[in-house]
């Protein structure tokens, strides 16, 4: 046997990481989930490392971002309600990017607009160089129909959806809302319209109020759940979506640990978004990442692809009506 | 309690090396989550508590006006989920030691209440952007209420270090209340005890005394934490006599390293209010653009 | 100062806890969750201090439930599968009961149906002395319309109810699910059909992966979440709804704790049900109420009723369109 | 830990009574869930703890065949959510305690095993129906397996005080596993350990040892826990020999009380394939009517 043949033999066999989302290629499917994510994480991790950076939302204008306080804990949750503070397109363009020019990992920019139209001039705008993906954040209010979030229905999702996509050539995700009835179904409607991939999915609309003076906790009242509480249905919504559509579906909701991630990964997730666990363990994303490669070595699962729909449904347990509120 | 140094990897550094497809040799963490262990935890008085822990090298080289996000024990029935700020009290680089002066508010710090010495506790660190001391300052003055004593107190020993002069103005609601007077003594600072129940804590006493430490040249700048109130005095006196200062500014947070927005204050930036990130852009930011 | 007097001015003043649910008066406003009460607990609990018994929800038919496994933990919450095994209509009556007759407390009955029919002619026999209310827990598949529960719609919650409310004359609660994108709506369309209440909510759709065995936790596949990790949600959900009605909405959602239950109230809520909390704590229910007396006390409030909508909202906060999601 | 006796009211207890608006006077819990001060908290082999508490008179008034539902405390990492069923290992009415004899499985009872001596553990009971020792069988046979040793266990203290002949077939992986013989042998009953490793634990050979004790007239009634492989072998012999028998099952549990129904398994009763609650309707259950 030949000594390099040997070393070959004896090395430890490595774990194919990567996956590839609508046409882009990531190194490994974790990421952050936007809003959770900026510069100062760099101090913590080394970027190079991360499957694909995910920007805060960003609108076209300048927004202030919700009245304080702006975050309350809950028992394993966050609820926020910072809105979108937003210093506008171009200073993202000129201020914000060149930051993660110096990195080997593809660039995600979230974007908000209150219309269709917004939407789309805000996508072409920023279909340049340097931009890998967008992620349409779609949870925010349409004004163009009565103030309900674009990815509450199915024909506003689709609509706003058809205009992103006749406005950027690049990949194309499209983030929905877990508080809507019907996730599956708007999920539909953003593949029909040319969506490269949905990400699942926003915070959970909550709410909670101060003992001592009887007030709101959040100025903003009502704000967005998020963290290990939410798991459980967003990992449902996941598996709903994946039975729904062919595009990769992004899980994002409570994800914490490589366990959470191979969860939504089984369900159905082809690569997965890290929010709330960054601030409690600001190397979360990194070590989930370490976590998936020794899942993978010890299961021996050579492709961390193969965990994706991995989920094992045996026939006879194919539930049917009950399936819509199993308790009832 | 183990003789042996601890050597903790933090999170951060474990996590960035090995096995990284596509990693970056060079890169190395400044900002570490780590479990530390508790070295020392004692009650100061009624409401604040001393907490002493081992840590890595990166969390030991904090500086005065940084500030930790702590990972809290879950104290009975409680569930604190967020991590608290805490300012360094303290940083001992050749001991691989960090500081804190806490009070026990919620449940947050009732969880550090329950500590014990050899315990491990997970702090993240060191954060923010600390104090400036400009060396050319023979003498600066330091005014602080409640918590914001803990926060000033590691100025005392950089500023002995620097060859500056400190006097520092504390504010409390009765003297039983005074945190870290002794520090500051024990690093040849002047110590001006006002309170609430000796009456002599109200602005207009605060004002005078700074006026006689500015007349007698022993105020070359302020630095400021834990009362708006004396805040906006010395904001008052720095206009009149072009003294510049800092303050120390606390909000609440959630990420702790300007990831999520949720500790935005209000700052006058040339007259025009801006919004910007109490653990990024500061929690120290420059005197006369802090508002209450 | 007469010994009377004396005696009256030494008392500790007391609460006045009752409450009124669409006319039927409970002496507090706590009472069991379905699905989560049975005799069992009166080795654990003086029955006569509950505002009200809730039954699992009955059937007409036999049922036999779902498969095994029926529940898994998730932190902070459970999910459950149980379904409704049900031993129908007769047994209830005969054997069931005549158990609660013992007791000086009102008698709730949760019934289900696949049809708005079956519900009406169930709650018709089920008109009876001894039942002092009928919840209709329409969170169950509608099998007029492709299966979807009927609460997760206005339109077949409206319809069910009205059926419903021409079949008894007894106070009549509608039990909402979480799971609908517009449960305000839905509550709307319950009061204008003619319910007397609406139970907000029953539990959230959720799904959890062994990563031993890849399979669904449950054997059902998907489950419904319950305990503290839904409070925030589910408060948010009352929050809305008893902005949207005039009738009482009773709170129901990870409550655990007297500072629970007056969070839910402060929201909106004119009673509380407690579910899960009592798996963990058998006499939860009992200690809320001591400890709404105690936090009234404290307060210095005289009449629990002062707590409901209590929640206090500065006109400047009121946010508009953020509402829907407001991190969007 | 104190010398004093732990005057612990059960929260059922506190909350049934004082200030409750019609209530009644004369109702009192026999279920309670109260904090229990762990006594003492032994590794009896790699797998098994003993856990002894002191606890109300309640809940050691607990009958052989019953048991509590645990509130494990969270070990590190871990949240166990659920309480966790354990069978009455032994009960003291006098010394008010009671004892759990349990193998560390997953997170509830790597929470259990955090326990030490002097803490407060939340126990919930007694539940369940137990087992029913009829006076006038003058020998009964134990047969179990793992956890179901303790189970079995209380049977014997029980089976002396009514002059009853106890003979335990006790089945493990490996001799060093199998618990509780000592407890068996203290109360006089003898025990035939059978194990995997030793090839004795095979059905075949079980059989031959039962059918051995009933020609001997050692075996007036079956008990068994733990094994339905054994559980059918005593099945087919009670078949038989027209004996009696019972089994403790054993199900997932969420209240432990004939609340939820997520504890069901199917027996046959007479033909009919029936669903009943182990907590309730059991856990000790007519050992023809069980299904493995
Ligand atoms: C940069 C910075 C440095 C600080 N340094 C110190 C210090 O050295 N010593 C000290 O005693 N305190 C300090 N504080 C305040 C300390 O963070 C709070 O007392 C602590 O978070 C309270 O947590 P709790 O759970 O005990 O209280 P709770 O009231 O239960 O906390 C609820 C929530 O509000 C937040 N919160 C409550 N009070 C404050 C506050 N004053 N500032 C920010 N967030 C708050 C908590 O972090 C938590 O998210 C500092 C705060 C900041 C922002
Ligand atoms: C009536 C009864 C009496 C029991 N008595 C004993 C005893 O005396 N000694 C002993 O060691 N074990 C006993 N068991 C089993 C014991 O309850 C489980 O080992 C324990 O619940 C495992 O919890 P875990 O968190 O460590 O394991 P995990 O596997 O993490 O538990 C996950 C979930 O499954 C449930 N579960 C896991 N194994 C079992 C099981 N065998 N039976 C029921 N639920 C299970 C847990 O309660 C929990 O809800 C008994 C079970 C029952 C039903
Ligand atoms: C503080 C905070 C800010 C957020 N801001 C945004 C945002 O700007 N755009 C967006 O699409 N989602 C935003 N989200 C939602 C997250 O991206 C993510 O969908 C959600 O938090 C669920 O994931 P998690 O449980 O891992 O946090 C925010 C979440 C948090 C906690
Ligand atoms: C085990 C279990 C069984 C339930 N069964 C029913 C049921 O039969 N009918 C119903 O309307 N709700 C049922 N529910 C839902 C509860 O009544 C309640 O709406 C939900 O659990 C939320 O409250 P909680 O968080 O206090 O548990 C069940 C819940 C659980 C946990
Ligand atoms: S706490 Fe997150 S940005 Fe400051
Ligand atoms: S565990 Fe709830 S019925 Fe048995």
């Amino acid at each position: 046997m030949n000594p390099v043949m040997n070393a070959v033999a004896h090395a430890a066999p490595d774990v194919d990481l990567s996956v590839s989302i609508g046409g882009l290629k990531l190194r490994n499917p974790v990421m952050p989930a936007s809003g959770t994510f900026a510069e100062g994480l760099e101090k913590v991790m080394d970027f190079n490392r991360l499957g694909a950076f995910v920007t805060k939302t960003i609108t076209r204008e300048l927004r202030a971002g919700n009245p304080l306080p702006r975050v309350v804990e809950r028992p394993g949750s966050l609820i926020n309600a910072i809105g979108i503070p937003s210093k506008g397109v171009r200073y993202f363009v000129e201020q914000t990017m060149p930051h993660y020019a110096a990195y080997d990992t593809p660039l995600v920019v979230s974007i908000s607009a209150p219309t269709a139209e917004g939407f789309a001039s805000l996508a072409a705008e920023l279909s340049i160089p340097g931009i890998a993906a967008i992620e349409a954040n779609i949870s925010c209010p349409n004004i163009e129909e009565d103030g309900k979030a674009f990815a509450m229905r199915a024909e506003s999702t689709e609509k706003v959806t058809r205009q992103l996509r006749e406005a950027t050539k690049l990949p194309l995700w499209v983030k929905l809302t877990p508080n809507t009835g019907d996730v599956p179904e708007v999920a539909r409607a953003a593949e029909a319209a040319g969506a490269d991939a949905v990400v699942v999915a926003n915070t959970i609309l909550s709410m909670a109020i101060d003992l001592k003076t009887f007030k709101p906790c959040l100025g903003n009242i009502m704000g967005g759940l998020s963290g290990p509480a939410i798991k459980p249905i967003v990992l449902r919504q996941v598996f709903q979506c994946a039975k729904a559509v062919k595009i990769p579906v992004i899980g994002c909701g409570g994800i914490s640990t490589a366990e959470d991630a191979v969860e939504y990964m089984l369900a159905g997730a082809s690569a997965v978004q890290v929010g709330t666990a960054t601030f409690l363990q600001p190397a979360a994303m990194t070590t989930i990442i370490d976590g998936l490669r020794s899942f993978c070595l010890h299961r021996e699962i050579p492709r961390i692809t193969d965990l994706i729909r991995g989920v094992v449904i045996e026939e006879a347990d194919e539930p049917d009506l009950a399936w819509l509120d199993p308790v009832s | 309690m183990s003789m042996q140094p601890l050597h903790q990897g933090s999170l951060a550094a474990t996590t960035g090396g090995a096995g990284a497809a596509g990693s970056c040799a060079s890169w190395k963490a400044s900002v570490v989550a780590e479990l530390a262990e508790v070295v020392s935890h004692e009650a100061v008085n009624g409401e604040y508590r001393h907490l002493v822990v081992r840590c890595s090298a990166e969390a030991a080289a904090a500086e005065p006006g940084q500030f930790f996000q702590l990972l809290c024990p879950q104290p009975v029935g409680e569930q604190p989920f967020l991590r608290r700020p805490m300012s360094l009290y303290g940083a001992d680089p050749d001991k691989h030691q960090v500081e804190f002066l806490y009070k026990v508010t919620g449940a947050g710090t009732r969880g550090l209440d329950t500590l014990r010495v050899g315990d491990r506790l997970d702090i993240m660190g060191p954060l923010g952007t600390g104090f400036v001391l400009d060396p050319s300052w023979r003498s600066i003055v330091a005014v602080g209420r409640g918590a914001g004593l803990a926060t000033l107190a590691p100025l005392a020993k950089t500023a002995k270090a620097n060859g500056t002069r400190v006097t520092a103005v504390f504010s409390a609601r009765r003297p039983d209340l005074l945190v870290s007077v002794d520090l500051f003594h024990s690093h040849g600072a002047d110590v001006i005890a006002v309170t609430d129940s000796e009456s002599t804590s109200g602005p207009a006493n605060v004002e005078r005394i700074l006026r006689r430490l500015i007349a007698d040249g022993a105020c070359d700048a302020f630095f400021t934490c834990g009362s708006s109130r004396l805040m906006r005095v010395q904001q008052r006196l720095a206009q009149e006599f072009g003294l510049p200062g800092q303050v120390a500014m606390e909000q609440q947070m959630a990420c702790g390293i300007g990831l999520c927005y949720c500790c935005v204050r209000d700052f006058n930036v040339n007259g025009e209010i801006v919004h910007r990130r109490v653990c990024w852009d500061g929690p120290v930011f420059d005197l006369m653009e802090a508002l209450p």
